[in-house]
This record gives structure tokens, C-alpha cells and sequence, in this order.
């Protein structure tokens, strides 16, 4: 099928939305009807602090190319969810360079509920580096 | 610039009970006019309101145009009695050059 | 759901619309008994039956259905559809209403929803769900959301071939089903009985509804509804992609040539919302809204407002005088011109009237609440208590006390809710008062 | 366009001076009932307000001024001296065609025997029948209008007339609406079509009623030729615009600018030429006025009367 | 299909029911809604898949109903829209069918695919969405939601009108209140006004009854002077700290109230009703509660230096202060005087802070614009108009505005009485605000002359010369950045706080137990503030009417088999007391374990990331549904 192909050829990127606000974000640039690209794949996480570090390069090993964090940033319901999190990204970072990963294959950003062009801008910029870089190749996989 | 004068009000009031004050300026008036004519007649209850006296005495010759057919007062949704005002106007107009 | 057999109720409310139903849920939700009455075959109101609700664009279906779900599914709250309230009196400690359950020549307990009858009708009739645009059949469930889903019969088109009461697979279809009158007692009602369009007929100059391209905005909510007649927008005469479609405000409102003085409050801003969907569903249509005051008022309306404007949606400033229609069904508006030369003709494909409210229900004769001099349910205490009418025990929501959006219906049907339970929590102390002084 | 302070300055002369606007005296005018039989007393007065009288003057006047509007001879006109005889007084009266008097005489005679027939109880006294000052109301000469009203109204009252009976809207304004307001005289006053009292299907026709506006809008009286007519067997086909939405004639512009009165007439009479059938009239104004504008007009007296003589 | 089904049922231990919505187009104008059926019925853990116009009406519901019912299906995933809209929907379906809840799953293949994807990428990723969905549903387990007892108590926050009829709502309705008001009056911004739009209601009267029940119900408990200082504790068990202490007050312009002898109740005007209440020292205390309504109000826009000339002319003056002005003189007389001085002429300048626009509007000194319409102040405006041509026949009135908003009832008549009372309404366009300069070049000893492009009159410039000019100053959400910060508050562009969804759920936050009322949603007049308080009441009310709140079950759950009591997950957490070790015998040994109280637990999962044993999770999303869902994202087969 070619629309598989498409897909592959895309690189997948997987965004971690927070519940409270990266969450309905995407969902207010539906309500826009605002196009962004189809390769991108949304999961509802209450804080995305709830991930431990091998989460992220488990999915690089899978083959997913990218990975946005749309977080709440300061508006987070969890107070210092926020900050462990970013602490643990840092970590996810140290790993990354270790096996050889470009490390804007991660990013973190806020996103609120009403930030839509926010929200475009990063998956457009995810979407030029994933394309840029092709899939992810690890250096102990 | 055109200078307010709210005052003109007053001076019309001997001339007609229907002084312009009720019109919101929709301009109802003007469109079913049968005679498709430049802002007539909002553009004299507009002059009213603002007290343009002299654009009313200048542009007075206006106002003998005007059929009294009602028209005008049946459809404002207002209640604002155009067809009075000019009515009014013309009376206030023929007692000025009466006067002078 | 359907059979009448509980009649004594906490709290009867009138009327099943959005209103109705926020009411009853928030009483049922403090778990008081509620029954509602509602006069047509489902509930819903007119909420119901819009494309999308502005100011955030969402599906009206998708708003409304889940509360008509949970209203109809509620323990403590029972509908009854095809209704009418006859008389609403207090007697004593009782509200007391004489109920009139038309009849849907279909039995309701049986009734599966199952569509079979209207499959097999041959009669097809003018659809007024669909704004009169498309058919429907003599026997038909009202549409696909309609709660009940029960069918109802039209017996003015039927022609009683029997064709439906044959495939019907639990021979519900009843040709000699009765009028059922009936009584449901109640310590409290809530009057949520919602509005009408103002009727085009009121008005000569807007060509009384004979001009096939002029149509109300309730037909316009349907063209845009995602299940409407024609799955787009066309014009009804000739089924022609209107290109310029013009919007005419205060066409039944602040007219007082119509009788009708006051703002409807939300045209302006359905008219925005219409003007918007157009454009998305016509991208080369030009949309011009003809308008004396832009109302939008409400919280985001204004910047809803202005991203129609940066849209592209004209506005000019004038009130509508007189429509009339030429040989190929265009229609002409007379309106004054923004600036320079006065009464200005222009042309459009297609005129939608953005018609006003005017009450859904006339208390007269029925029930000794007093309306007020714009007919709609009197307030007594508009500030501090807006739902309070001047029957004891007896309140007020929505649109039955005036025009109002959905967000305020929403919110004041809140307040009723906590009148009427208020009401209700002071009779009980009373009640306990009395019997403890015994 | 004429100057309208001219204008009105010459009316209200005519007016202050004989009495009607066009300063030809009344006895001149008012000559149709001299071939009938009317008794001077009853229970109420044929009032006609003398405008079927005027019209053919109208016309022959507003054919001079539409010939000078716009042309150097109207600033001629603001000069007193300079009125050609011909628009005013009995110069008018001289050039105003025998023939159409006659005409307009003979809708009044019409009337006459309509409420003959109809066994009202009427009675006609010329010496009280004068103008009702009406286009000086309309022109915006209040004072003018006042004094002539009240003259009017003093002789009437001083005959102890209490009911009138009209033959025409502007008329029949002025004497319900405006002299109880300026003139403080009320008088109990029906159109003749009011009193219309017999039976006969005669009538086998169709026609096309043009509603005034005094009648549609102002004095809410559309309905009552059209049963009148109705009664008769006459049927009268809708018109979009009629009743309290009916169009003007364009009659009322004349004397300022007949230019513009006869555009709006013949936009009116486009409206009405789309049924086909002949036009009614009830108003002397609208009647000269479409006449103008090329249209075949029959006046409802004449259409009543047509049943009576069957 | 049948035979399908039979083999699934030994391949897969989970029958998940997969359950399409059409949208009535919305959706299937995008995605092929009947091929991501097809695909999706391939999934080895799939049972049975439908699709449908609307999932969320009731023969869609009863679907799902059924084939629970019939043990068809165990596990439940709607594909339609977001599942902020009907996730609750659904799960009240499943209860219906007598089944848990929480074996639910949602995609949301609308906003995040039909209204922004288009054509085969659409249907591929609507389809991967609803395979990533039912991976998870196979994980899904039935959840209890968490119980907790709820005392019948709630705390309001502000004591301005909507403030004092939720406090007297809740009261009448057998419910205990505290309320806190941070000035020492009640009555808030209402008590500033005079006589109220379009009612004709005096404000004093409408504020000394609200206020005088409130003060005489045993059941509230108000506390002026008091500001809440902590947050802590979830629906049903709020715990505030607030502390009270004596009001900073200009001495000049406000007298300690009581210092006058005011007694108890007493309106005062401008300020309110003094509860007889003062500290002279600051106390603190703790309010535990069960609800919160928040009712913060507004406050008046202030110009800034210049704007219309304010600040620049002493004649230049705010719609608040002109009505105090003619409170404190009621004096009849033919002019109007302001500050000693006689009005001939005024100009009123609509819509001053409100209706702001990028580009045309230079932002406010917090770097923002008021976009928002404030809703009041056409027709307050209109209403002190006539008051004015009314009472001083001699003054002259401007009226310069953009649009007339006298939507409400009995509004209009405001519009048509000023009309009617000889005031001169002027109209401007968006980008040509009308200009007050000092009136030099033209004759009269007018001090002012407000210049506009006058729309009505054919866009000619208009020139009004005036005495006064009075900016009619729309209304800012009060600036309550403290509580936004300890309470977690969402807060919309217009500043205002955010409810979920302003028709499916207006008076709530998304944090359960804090509830909105009046002004500090939006701007409201008086009927509608008391109307959203009466609807935050009864929200209240029905959720602490039973005793106790359900909260739900997402909370961490501890695997003791794995748990090696390293207390990584305990120094994690962010919620006092909602994780500690404690000793406990396993396998007859005494071992330190997490454990977990899961009404204080936010079920953040922060624990989740730290475990190095990967022995607790958060029910309902744990970790092995996340990657269950990602294996799906990159799996080939899905949409093969």
C-alpha cells in the first residue's frame, strides 16, 4: 500500500500531550481546522513525568523518529512534576548522545489550551528534523 | 468640521411633536423612500439631531421633494414618524423665510 | 420511560430543551423527582436541531445529546414527549397540571425505533425538521437523535395503507391510539418553555416567507447541519451553489413596526457563526451581513466577532428595508448605503433573515403566571433572583423569560434548579416545624 | 426643480385669496351638480373638498411647470410679477380643456347616485363645500393651513353640520385627522364608499385597485372598496404592494417638481400593469397622476356606478 | 465474522468492542470510516467492531449496551471526537450495562484527525489511533473510583453579589458556608454603583438584603479582612489557610468602618456593608471545606496617562467616578455640576479598555489587550445618561460608542428613552477613536472638543465641545494571581478564569470541588452574576449533597511482589502523605513497602518514572499500555 509507505518514509513522531493542556491544545487546533502533518501521534498522559528514562529509548528502538513533549510547563496541576521531569530529560539526554541519537529527536515545550500556533510550530519543526535525519539508528541496537 | 448643537431639538418642537430624537439611524427610511434619492430623509433627522440648522436651511428645497406617503413612517422600526419630521421641517423652514 | 404511570413529582418542568433538561438534571442530580413535560415528539428543544454553537464551534448534536442522554436515562427524572399542558394551577401545597399526551398512532412501550415503518411509507411529506427542504415519511422517527426513538405518525398526510402496521415487528403501530389526559402533581415547577422564530409572515417588506430564496435562519442552521437536507449548502429554488449570500439583522427584532421593540440578543451572533461555517463550506461565496448594532457581548463573542471580520465577512451598517426577488431568482435588498449616494439595490443568490424570538408559550388560560409586556414570562426580582415568577413555587428559565444564548440559558437554568430546591428545602423545614409544634 | 418658497407662496396667496390654490373662483369650479336634483338638507353633507374639481387644472398646470423645470424660465418663476398667467387664475381656467372637466364633474355626479341608491340620507350645499387647505398642510405652511381650516370649519359649524361624507383621501384627512387637531372641529365623516348599500353581480369583471396612500397607510380604509367591489362581482386581482404597503403615484410631488412625480408614478404604474387588468382608482390625485404616466385609470365611482345602471 | 470470532476468543484472552462514530460527516467526510472498520476487525484482541451516524445518541449507546449485555465484548473503544465531549458519555453507557467503567478506551479520530488530516493519511492514522486504543483496552482493568466522605460545607471566595447568593443559596439549601471577603465589606463592585441597569434597582437596597440574609443566617460564616493564604486537600476535603488581619485603608478617603459607630449590616455607601467585623491584630486560622466557589469579581479598567486625554485634562473623567460624582450631589438643578463645576455639555466615549484591537490598540502596561466586549457599560451608560437629561434638563449629552449593546431585557428601552431624552449619539469605526483635545480654535469657553469621523453622519467630522468627558471603562478580572498559583487555576486569554466548557460544564474547573460564579469568569451584570452563582450553587449542592464525593480511581497502585522498598517513588512524590513506607509481613517476613492513600494522591506518576523496579503504576494509564500503544504506532501490519 502506498499510504504505508508514505507513513514510513515520514518517520513517526510521537507527542506526549498532558491531559490538562497539551491535550485539549491539539484538540482547539482541530477545532481550527488548522492542517499539520499526518505522521504524528498524540498520547494522553496525565504528566509526563510518569515516563522513566528508558521509555524514550525504547521508542527511538522502535522506530519512532521523534518525540515532543507538550507538557503544561508552568501551569502544571502537578506541583514539581514539572521540574523532576525536566531533571530526568536531562538524563534521557546524557543516554541519547550515548547511543549516537541526534538529540533534537526530544523536545520538550509547553503547550496550553489555547496555543495553537505553538502547537504547529513544534510539529513542523519536529517534522524538518525527523525528515532531516531519517530514521533513528542506534549505536547499541 | 460640523460643530454639535443639540439645542436645535427645542427649536423645532413648535413645529412638530415628532423631533427626530426617537430615530437610531438605521436608515430604513432612506431605503424604501420611493424617491431614491441621496440619504433623503435620514440625512435631514440626522442634521436635526446634530442641530445642523444651516445645512437644513442650505439644503431646504429637499424637503418639498418629499411625497408624504407614509411609507417611511409605517416601516421605521423605531416609531420615529419620518414622515412627520419632514413634515415638521418643512414648516420650520416656510416660518424661517417668513421670518427673514 | 414512556408509559404513564408515576404522576407525583418533586418538580414538574415544562418543556424539554436545553434549559428543561439542564434543570431537571441539576434537581435530579440533588436527587429531587422531576418529570418533563415536553410538547414535541422528542426533546431537545431547538439546541437540538442547530448545526454548530458559536462562540467554539462545537456540534450542537455533540453538546446537547449527551445531556438529553443523561436526562433520559436519569433515575430520578421522567419524560413525557407529545405533550401539552393544558392547566398549571397551584391547589394548596400542590402544583397541579392537566396533561394532554397527543397520540403518536404508535404504541411507545413497543416501539423499538427500528425505522422499519418509515422504510416501508409511501408517503413522503415536506420534512419541517430538515427546514421543509427535504421529505420525510407520514410515519417517521422525527431524526436519527431524537429521544424518544419512538415513531410518530403524521395523520394529516397517512393515508392508511396499512403498509406500516404490517411490517411493524412488534405491532406497536395503533390506528385508533387515543388522547391520554392525565395529572402530574408536583411541589415546585420550572417553566422552560423556550421561544419561536419570529414569524416572516409579520412582516410585508421581508416578502412573507413567498420568496423561495429568502429563508430563516433556523432553514440556514439546517443547510449547515452535518446531516442536513442536501449535505451543503445550496439554494432552495434551484439547488444553485449560491455565490453571495447576504445576512439581514433585526429582521425580527428591534422593529417596532412588528410589534417587536426589543433585542433578540443572540442573531448577531449566529449570524457571525453562519457567516463563518459558509465561508468554510463555500470559500468563494461572498457573505455580507447587513446590520445596525454588532451585539456581541457574551464571553469570546467579541473576538469570534472580529476573526469573521479578518475573514473576510462584510458587514455594512444599515438596516434592511425591502426585499423583492428578480426573474432568476436572485433577490434584491434595499438597504441605505454605508456612505454617499442613500438607498442603495443590491443583489444576492441567497437572503437568510436572522429572525428574533418571540415566547414559545402563551400562560393565558393556562396558568396564572403573568407575563410581561414583551409576552414573555414576568420576573419579579430580576437582579437578585432572575428565575422568580410571580406564582409561588413556580420559576423560570431560558428563553421562556426572554431571549437569552445557551451559555446563560445553561447558567440560569442552574439558578431555577437551586430556587426550586430552595423552595422545596424551606417547605420541609416547615412541613417538620408544623409537626413537631403537633 | 422648482423653488418651493415660490411655489408655496403662490398657493398660499390663491388660497388666502379665493379660497382654493389655484385662485380660480369657486363658483367656476364647482359646476357638477348643477344637473342634479340634491336636496340642501338631510342628515349628512356631501363634503368633495373640490379636488375631483381641481385635477384637470393640476393637469394643465403641471404640463406648463414640467415643460419649464429645469430650463432658465423657473428662476423666472421666483419673481412674482413673472407667473404666467397661465399657471394661476382664470388665465388656467381659460386654457383647461372643457372636455376633461366634464369628465371629472361626471365621477362626482357617480357619487351622487351611489348614495342615492344606496338611500343615504344626504344633502349638498356648494356655498358650504370648500377646499380643506390640505396641500398647504402638506407644503408645510402651517399658518396658511390653520386660517383656512378654521374658516372652513367655522361655516360648517356655524350651519350645525355634524356628519360629512367624502369623495376623496386627502379630504377625507384633513377632516379626520387635522381639523380636530389644528381647528378644534370634529365632524362624524365616512367616504361615500362607506355608505355603498345595494346588492347586484353585475359587475362580471376584473380590475386592478390602486390603494392611496391616505387610505392604505394613513386612514386604514383599504379594505373597504375591495368588499364594496367584491359585493358587485367586481374581483380584483392582488397587487404586491397594496393596502398599508401600496406604492405612491407620485401625485403629491406636482407642483415642486413634476419631473420626479411623474418617475415615481411610472414605476407605480409598472407595479400595476403586471395583473393586466384595468386600473382602479379612488383618488383624484393618484387618478390625474397615472393618467399621466400613460395608464388606462377608471375611477371606483365610475366602477360602482357601472353596476348600478345594469 | 462468526467463525473469525471463535478464533480470536482462543488467541486473545480480551474482547474488545470497537466503536466508530461517523460524526454525521464530520468525521466521515475525512476518514473512510467503513476501511479503518475493516482494518481494525484483523486485531487479534478486536470482538466486534461498528460504526455509526452519532455514537453518542442513544441507539449508538445502546449498541455498546448490548453487546456488553450479551458478553459479546469486555473491553469498550469509541473512535469519535475529543473525549473531553463524551468519554463520560460512554462510561455512563457501560455502567448502564451494568458493567465497570474504566474498561474504556477513547480515540479521538476528530480533532486530531478528520479536522486536520485529509484523505488516505487520515483514514491510516484513524485507524492506528483506534489500534493504539484497543492495545490499551486489552490492558484496561475495572477500576472502583475512590469514595470519600465530604462534609456539607463550602467556602466562597469573594463577598460581592454572586459571592453572597451562593453563600445564601447553599445556606437556604441546609449546607454550611464560610465566606471570605478580603476588604472588610461585602458587596464588592456592586456597592459602588448607584441605581442599577435596566432594573432600576438601587444598589444599596439590592446589596443591604443580600447582604443583611447572609449576615443573619446561622448557617454561614463570614469573615471580612481574609485572605486565603494556603491550598491544600481535594473535593470534598479542602483545607485553606487564611489569614485576616487588619485592612489597609487610606484614612483620608475611607474611615475605619465601626470607628464611625456603623453598626453591624449597615450599608455605607461606596464601600458596602459592614459586618461589625474588624481585627486589629492578624489571626490566622483554617477553614476545611468541601467545595470551593470562587467569586473573585472584577475590577474597573483604569486608561492610561493620555488616553482620551486622561490624566492630561482635569474635565477628563471614568464612567465609576462620574457615578459616585452624582451619588455624593444629588442636588436637582438645571446643569449638572462635577467637581464644583457646572456641565453644560458631555461627552460619554463608549467602550474605553474594552474591545481592543491588535494593531489599532496600543497595549495596556501589563502588555495586554482587552479584546473582550465588558458586556455592562452600554447600557449603565445609557441608564446614567438618562438619569442625567433627566434630573438636569440643561445638560447636553454626547454619546460616542461603536455598537450599542443593549441586548437584555428592558435594555433596548434604555436605548430608546436616552433617544428620547435628547442625547446625542456619534458612531466610530473600530480604527478612528474619537480624539479629546482642549478646545482652542473654536468659539465658547468650552474647555474640551471631542473630534470624530461620524458614521451616522455620512462620515464627516464632527466636533462636540464640552465641558466634561466621561470614558466609559469596561471591566478586568481582579487580579487574583495568588490563588491562580496555589489553586492551579486555568486562565483564559481574556484573563479571566477558564471554565471546562461553557455549556457542557460553565461553572466548573477541571480541578473537581472549585467551582466559578459571576464576574471573575466573565463580565456580567447583576441578574447574571446572581444567576451563575445560583447555577455554582447547585453544582455544590448535588456534589455534597450525598456525604461523600467519588473521586476517580487514577490513583498509583504499589506492587508488592516487586517492590523492594527502595522509597525512591516516597521521596518523589509530590503530595504530602500520599506515599509512605510501612512495615508490613510478607511471605512472614517484615519488609518496608510503599503504600499508597489514594485520596491524597494526585496520580501524577512521578512515582512511576523513579521505580527501579517498575513496581508501581498509575491505574488506568500505566506504563504497559503506553508502550503498548507505541508498538502499535510503529507496527506495519496495522494499516496494511
Amino acid at each position: 500500500m502506498t499510504s504505508l509507505a508514505d507513513n514510513q518514509s515520514e518517520g513517526k513522531i510521537l507527542i506526549l500531550a498532558t491531559e490538562t493542556c497539551a491535550y485539549p491544545g491539539a484538540d482547539s487546533v482541530g477545532q481550527a481546522h488548522s492542517s499539520y502533518p499526518a505522521n504524528t501521534f498524540i498520547l494522553r498522559v496525565r504528566a509526563p513525568a510518569l515516563f522513566p528514562e528508558h521509555f524514550y529509548l525504547d521508542c527511538f528502538n522502535k522506530g519512532i523518529s521523534g518525540i515532543i513533549i507538550m507538557s503544561c510547563g508552568e501551569e502544571c496541576p502537578y506541583d514539581g512534576a514539572y521540574k523532576a521531569m525536566a531533571t530526568r530529560l536531562d538524563r534521557v539526554y546524557v543516554m541519547m548522545r550515548q547511543q549516537e541519537l541526534d538529540i533534537r529527536r526530544l523536545r520538550l515545550t509547553a503547550i496550553c489550551t489555547v496555543c495553537n500556533r505553538a502547537f504547529l510550530n513544534e510539529v513542523n519543526q519536529m517534522n524538518k528534523v525527523v525528515q532531516e535525519l531519517g530514521p533513528p539508528q542506534m549505536a547499541q541496537s | 468640521m460640523a460643530l454639535l448643537n443639540p439645542n436645535f431639538a427645542e427649536e423645532m418642537e413648535p413645529f412638530t411633536e415628532d423631533t427626530a430624537l426617537a430615530c437610531f439611524n438605521c436608515g430604513t427610511c432612506t431605503a424604501i423612500c420611493p424617491l431614491v434619492y441621496e440619504h433623503f430623509p435620514r440625512k435631514m433627522i440626522r442634521y436635526i439631531q446634530i442641530g445642523a440648522k444651516d445645512r437644513i436651511l442650505e439644503n431646504a428645497q429637499e424637503l418639498w421633494r418629499c411625497l408624504h406617503c407614509g411609507l417611511c413612517t409605517l416601516t421605521c422600526p423605531r416609531e420615529a414618524n419620518p414622515g412627520e419630521i419632514i413634515l415638521g421641517l418643512k414648516r420650520f423652514v416656510v416660518a424661517n423665510w417668513r421670518r427673514s | 420511560m414512556n408509559s404513564i404511570q408515576k404522576t407525583d413529582f418533586d418538580v414538574l418542568v415544562v418543556g424539554g430543551g436545553i434549559a428543561g433538561l439542564q434543570t431537571a438534571l441539576d434537581l435530579g442530580d440533588q436527587d429531587y423527582s422531576v418529570a418533563i413535560v415536553e410538547k414535541d415528539a422528542t426533546i431537545g428543544g431547538k439546541m437540538i436541531r442547530l448545526s454548530k454553537v458559536f462562540p467554539t464551534l462545537d456540534c450542537a448534536s455533540c453538546i446537547t445529546t449527551p445531556k438529553m442522554a443523561s436526562a433520559a436515562h436519569h433515575d430520578n427524572i421522567t419524560l413525557f414527549t407529545y405533550c401539552d399542558v393544558n392547566s398549571l394551577d397551584r391547589m394548596g401545597q400542590t402544583v397541579t397540571a392537566n396533561v394532554t399526551q397527543r397520540p403518536r398512532y404508535v404504541d411507545p412501550d413497543k416501539c423499538i425505533g427500528c425505522r422499519q415503518c418509515e422504510y416501508h411509507c409511501p408517503v413522503y411529506v415536506s420534512d419541517a425538521e430538515q427546514g421543509g427542504f427535504s421529505a420525510t415519511k407520514a410515519i417517521s422517527i422525527p431524526f436519527s437523535n431524537a429521544i424518544p426513538q419512538v415513531a410518530v405518525m403524521d395523520v394529516e398526510n397517512c393515508m392508511l395503507c396499512g403498509k406500516c402496521e404490517k411490517v411493524c415487528p412488534t405491532h406497536a403501530i395503533d390506528y385508533f391510539q387515543e388522547p391520554e389526559q392525565f395529572v402530574i402533581k408536583a411541589k415546585s415547577a420550572v417553566l422552560t418553555t423556550g421561544f419561536e422564530l419570529t414569524p416572516v409572515s409579520n412582516k410585508h417588506q421581508y416578502g412573507r416567507g413567498e420568496i423561495p430564496n429568502v429563508i430563516d435562519s433556523m432553514q440556514m442552521e439546517r443547510l449547515l447541519a452535518p446531516h442536513g437536507p442536501y449535505n451543503r449548502v445550496l439554494r432552495p429554488s434551484d439547488g444553485m451553489e449560491p455565490d453571495s449570500i447576504a445576512y439581514v439583522q433585526c429582521a425580527g427584532s428591534r422593529d417596532k413596526s412588528m410589534g417587536i421593540s426589543y433585542c433578540s440578543r443572540v442573531c448577531c451572533m449566529y449570524a457571525v457563526k453562519q457567516a463563518m461555517l459558509l465561508s468554510g463550506s463555500l470559500p468563494l461565496a461572498d457573505i455580507t451581513i447587513y446590520y445596525m448594532d454588532i451585539r456581541a457581548f457574551g464571553k469570546g463573542y467579541e473576538q469570534f466577532y472580529q476573526n469573521s471580520r479578518a475573514m473576510g465577512i462584510e458587514f455594512i451598517n444599515g438596516k434592511f428595508a425591502k426585499i423583492s426577488e428578480d426573474e432568476n431568482g436572485g433577490v434584491y435588498l434595499r438597504s441605505k448605503s454605508q456612505n454617499g449616494e442613500g438607498g442603495v439595490t443590491a443583489s444576492h443568490d441567497l437572503v437568510v433573515l436572522s429572525l428574533g424570538m418571540v415566547p414559545g408559550w402563551n400562560p393565558e388560560g393556562i396558568c396564572p403566571v403573568s407575563a410581561d409586556s414583551d409576552h414573555f414570562v414576568k420576573t419579579i426580582r430580576p437582579a437578585l433572583s432572575p428565575t422568580l415568577t410571580d406564582m409561588e413555587g413556580v420559576f423560570v428559565a431560558g428563553t421562556a423569560a426572554g431571549p437569552k444564548d445557551i451559555v446563560d440559558t445553561i447558567t440560569e437554568s442552574g439558578a431555577a434548579a437551586i430556587e426550586a430546591a430552595k423552595y422545596m428545602t424551606a417547605r420541609e423545614h416547615s412541613r417538620k416545624a408544623a409537626a413537631s409544634h403537633r | 426643480m422648482y423653488n418651493p418658497k415660490d411655489i408655496i407662496e403662490l398657493i398660499a396667496g390663491n388660497v388666502g385669496k379665493t379660497r382654493n390654490p389655484f385662485g380660480i373662483p369657486k363658483f367656476m369650479i364647482n359646476r357638477w351638480h348643477k344637473d342634479l336634483d340634491m336636496p340642501d338638507k338631510g342628515d349628512a353633507m356631501l363634503f368633495t373638498g373640490l379636488m375631483y374639481q381641481f385635477v384637470p387644472y393640476i393637469e394643465k398646470s403641471t404640463k406648463y411647470l414640467a415643460k419649464f423645470e429645469d430650463t432658465f424660465l423657473e428662476g423666472l418663476i421666483r419673481f412674482a410679477g413673472y407667473v404666467p398667467r397661465y399657471l394661476s387664475g382664470l388665465g388656467l381656467s381659460v386654457i383647461t380643456p372643457g372636455g376633461e372637466k366634464k369628465k371629472f364633474n361626471g365621477i362626482l355626479q357617480d357619487i351622487a347616485k351611489i348614495l342615492m341608491a344606496s338611500n343615504v340620507d344626504f344633502f349638498y350645499r356648494p356655498d358650504l363645500d370648500d377646499y380643506s387647505g390640505v396641500l398647504l398642510y402638506d407644503l408645510g405652511d402651517q399658518e396658511g393651513f390653520v386660517q383656512h381650516a378654521r374658516y372652513v370649519t367655522g361655516k360648517l359649524k356655524e350651519a350645525g353640520i355634524k356628519k360629512l361624507i367624502t369623495v376623496d383621501p386627502h379630504t377625507t384627512y384633513a377632516l379626520k385627522v387635522l381639523f380636530p387637531k389644528y381647528a378644534d372641529a370634529s365632524f362624524d365623516v365616512k367616504t361615500y364608499f362607506q355608505l355603498v348599500d345595494f346588492q347586484s353581480k353585475n359587475g362580471h369583471r376584473h380590475v386592478t385597485l390602486h390603494d392611496p396612500c391616505f387610505y392604505g397607510r394613513y386612514l386604514d380604509l383599504s379594505e373597504v372598496p375591495k368588499k364594496v367591489l367584491t359585493d358587485l362581482n367586481v374581483e380584483c386581482v392582488p397587487v404586491r404592494n397594496a393596502g398599508p404597503f401600496t406604492n405612491c403615484c407620485g401625485g403629491p410631488a406636482e407642483s415642486i417638481s413634476p419631473k420626479l412625480s411623474t418617475e415615481v408614478g411610472d414605476r407605480r404604474l409598472e407595479e400595476l400593469n403586471v395583473t393586466g387588468e384595468k386600473i382602479v382608482s379612488m383618488c383624484p390625485i393618484c387618478l390625474g397622476n397615472l393618467r399621466k404616466s400613460g395608464a388606462d385609470v377608471e375611477d371606483l365611482s365610475t366602477v360602482i356606478a357601472q353596476c348600478l345602471e345594469k | 465474522m462468526a467463525d473469525e470470532n471463535k478464533d480470536k476468543a482462543i488467541t486473545s484472552k480480551r474482547k474488545v468492542g470497537v466503536y466508530i462514530c461517523y460524526c454525521g460527516g464530520n468525521i466521515s467526510d475525512h476518514v473512510d470510516v467503513e476501511k479503518v472498520r475493516e482494518r481494525i476487525e484483523k486485531l487479534p484482541e478486536v470482538a466486534a467492531v461498528r460504526t455509526n451516524m452519532f455514537m453518542c445518541s442513544d441507539p449508538g449507546q445502546e449498541m455498546i449496551m448490548e453487546d456488553l449485555k450479551s458478553g459479546a465484548i469486555d473491553r469498550v473503544v469509541v473512535a469519535s471526537c475529543a473525549p473531553s465531549l463524551h468519554e463520560t458519555t460512554f462510561r455512563g453507557a457501560i455502567s448502564r450495562a451494568g458493567r465497570n467503567p474504566y474498561i474504556y478506551e477513547h480515540a479521538n479520530i476528530r480533532e486530531q484527525v478528520s479536522w486536520v488530516h485529509h484523505g488516505d493519511k487520515a483514514t491510516d492514522k484513524a485507524t492506528r489511533l483506534v489500534s493504539m486504543a484497543t492495545a490499551k483496552a486489552e490492558q484496561l482493568n475495572p477500576l472502583e473510583p475512590i469514595r470519600v466522605e465530604a462534609g456539607k460545607h463550602v467556602t466562597v471566595i469573594g463577598g460581592g453579589i454572586a459571592g453572597l447568593r451562593a453563600a445564601k443559596d447553599l445556606a437556604d439549601r441546609g449546607i454550611k458556608v464560610v465566606l471570605l471577603e478580603k476588604s472588610p465589606f461585602l458587596g464588592g463592585q456592586l456597592a459602588s454603583l448607584d441605581q442599577i441597569a435596566p432594573t432600576g434597582d438601587k444598589a444599596a437596597d439590592l446589596v443591604s438584603d443580600l447582604a443583611g440574609q447572609v449576615l443573619n443566617d446561622d448557617s454561614i460564616t463570614v469573615h471580612t479582612c481574609s485572605e486565603v493564604e494556603s491550598f491544600e486537600g481535594y473535593v470534598g476535603n479542602f483545607r485553606l489557610g487564611v489569614k485576616k488581619q487588619p485592612p489597609e485603608m487610606d484614612p483620608e478617603k475611607i474611615k475605619p468602618p465601626g470607628a464611625a459607630g456603623e453598626a453591624a449590616g449597615e450599608f455605607i455607601p461606596f464601600a458596602g456593608v459592614y459586618n461589625g467585623d474588624m481585627p486589629s491584630v492578624p489571626a490566622e486560622f483554617t477553614v476545611e471545606t468541601g467545595v470551593i466557589i470562587l467569586a473573585t469579581g472584577f475590577k474597573s479598567y483604569m486608561p492610561s496617562k493620555g488616553e482620551y486625554g486622561f490624566g492630561e485634562y482635569e474635565q477628563v473623567t471614568t464612567l465609576p467616578e462620574l457615578i459616585r460624582s452624582m451619588a455624593e450631589n444629588k442636588a436637582a438643578g438645571n446643569l449638572m455640576e462635577f467637581n464644583g463645576r457646572k456641565i453644560r455639555s458631555m461627552a460619554m466615549i463608549h467602550c474605553v479598555g474594552s474591545r481592543q484591537i491588535p494593531g489599532i490598540h496600543p497595549e495596556n502596561e501589563g502588555g495586554y489587550l482587552n479584546e473582550y466586549c465588558s458586556r455592562t457599560c452600554c447600557s449603565a451608560t445609557l441608564n446614567v445618561s438618562n438619569i442625567i437629561r433627566t434630573s438636569h434638563p440643561g445638560t447636553r449629552i454626547f454619546e460616542f460608542y461603536r455598537d450599542i449593546r443593549t441586548y437584555g431585557r428592558g435594555q433596548e428601552e434604555l436605548y430608546e428613552e436616552a433617544a428620547r431624552n435628547q442625547v446625542v449619539f456619534l458612531r466610530f469605526e473600530d480604527d478612528a477613536s474619537p480624539e479629546v483635545v482642549r478646545n482652542i480654535s473654536h468659539s465658547g469657553d468650552f474647555p474640551l472638543m471631542v473630534k470624530v469621523k461620524d458614521t451616522l453622519t455620512f462620515g464627516e467630522d464632527v466636533g462636540a465641545p464640552v465641558d466634561l468627558v466621561v470614558l466609559v471603562t469596561g471591566v478586568e478580572p481582579n487580579t487574583i494571581s495568588d490563588l491562580v498559583e496555589m489553586m492551579k487555576l486555568p486562565v483564559g486569554t481574556d484573563r479571566f478564569l477558564l471554565e471546562v466548557h461553557p455549556k457542557l460544564r460553565p461553572v466548573e474547573l477541571p480541578i473537581s470541588g472549585i467551582l466559578l460564579a459571576g464576574t471573575c469568569q466573565a463580565p456580567m451584570d447583576v441578574g447574571e452574576a446572581c444567576n451563575a452563582a445560583g447555577a455554582a450553587a447547585v453544582k455544590a449542592a448535588a456534589l455534597l449533597g450525598r456525604g461523600y464525593v467519588e473521586l476517580d480511581p487514577f490513583v498509583a497502585l504499589v506492587d508488592l511482589e516487586k517492590c523492594g522498598g527502595t522509597g525512591e517513588c516516597v521521596n518523589a512524590c509530590l503530595s504530602d502523605g500520599a506515599l509512605n513506607m510501612v512495615d508490613m509481613e510478607v511471605d512472614g517476613q517484615t519488609v518496608r513497602r510503599a503504600q499508597v492513600t489514594p485520596a491524597l494522591c494526585l496520580g501524577c506518576g512521578v512515582c512511576v518514572g523513579v521505580c527501579p523496579e517498575n513496581a508501581i503504576e498509575v491505574a488506568g494509564w500505566t506504563l504497559k499500555q503506553y508502550e503498548a500503544m507505541v508498538d502499535r504506532i510503529v507496527a506495519e501490519e496495522v494499516t496494511a
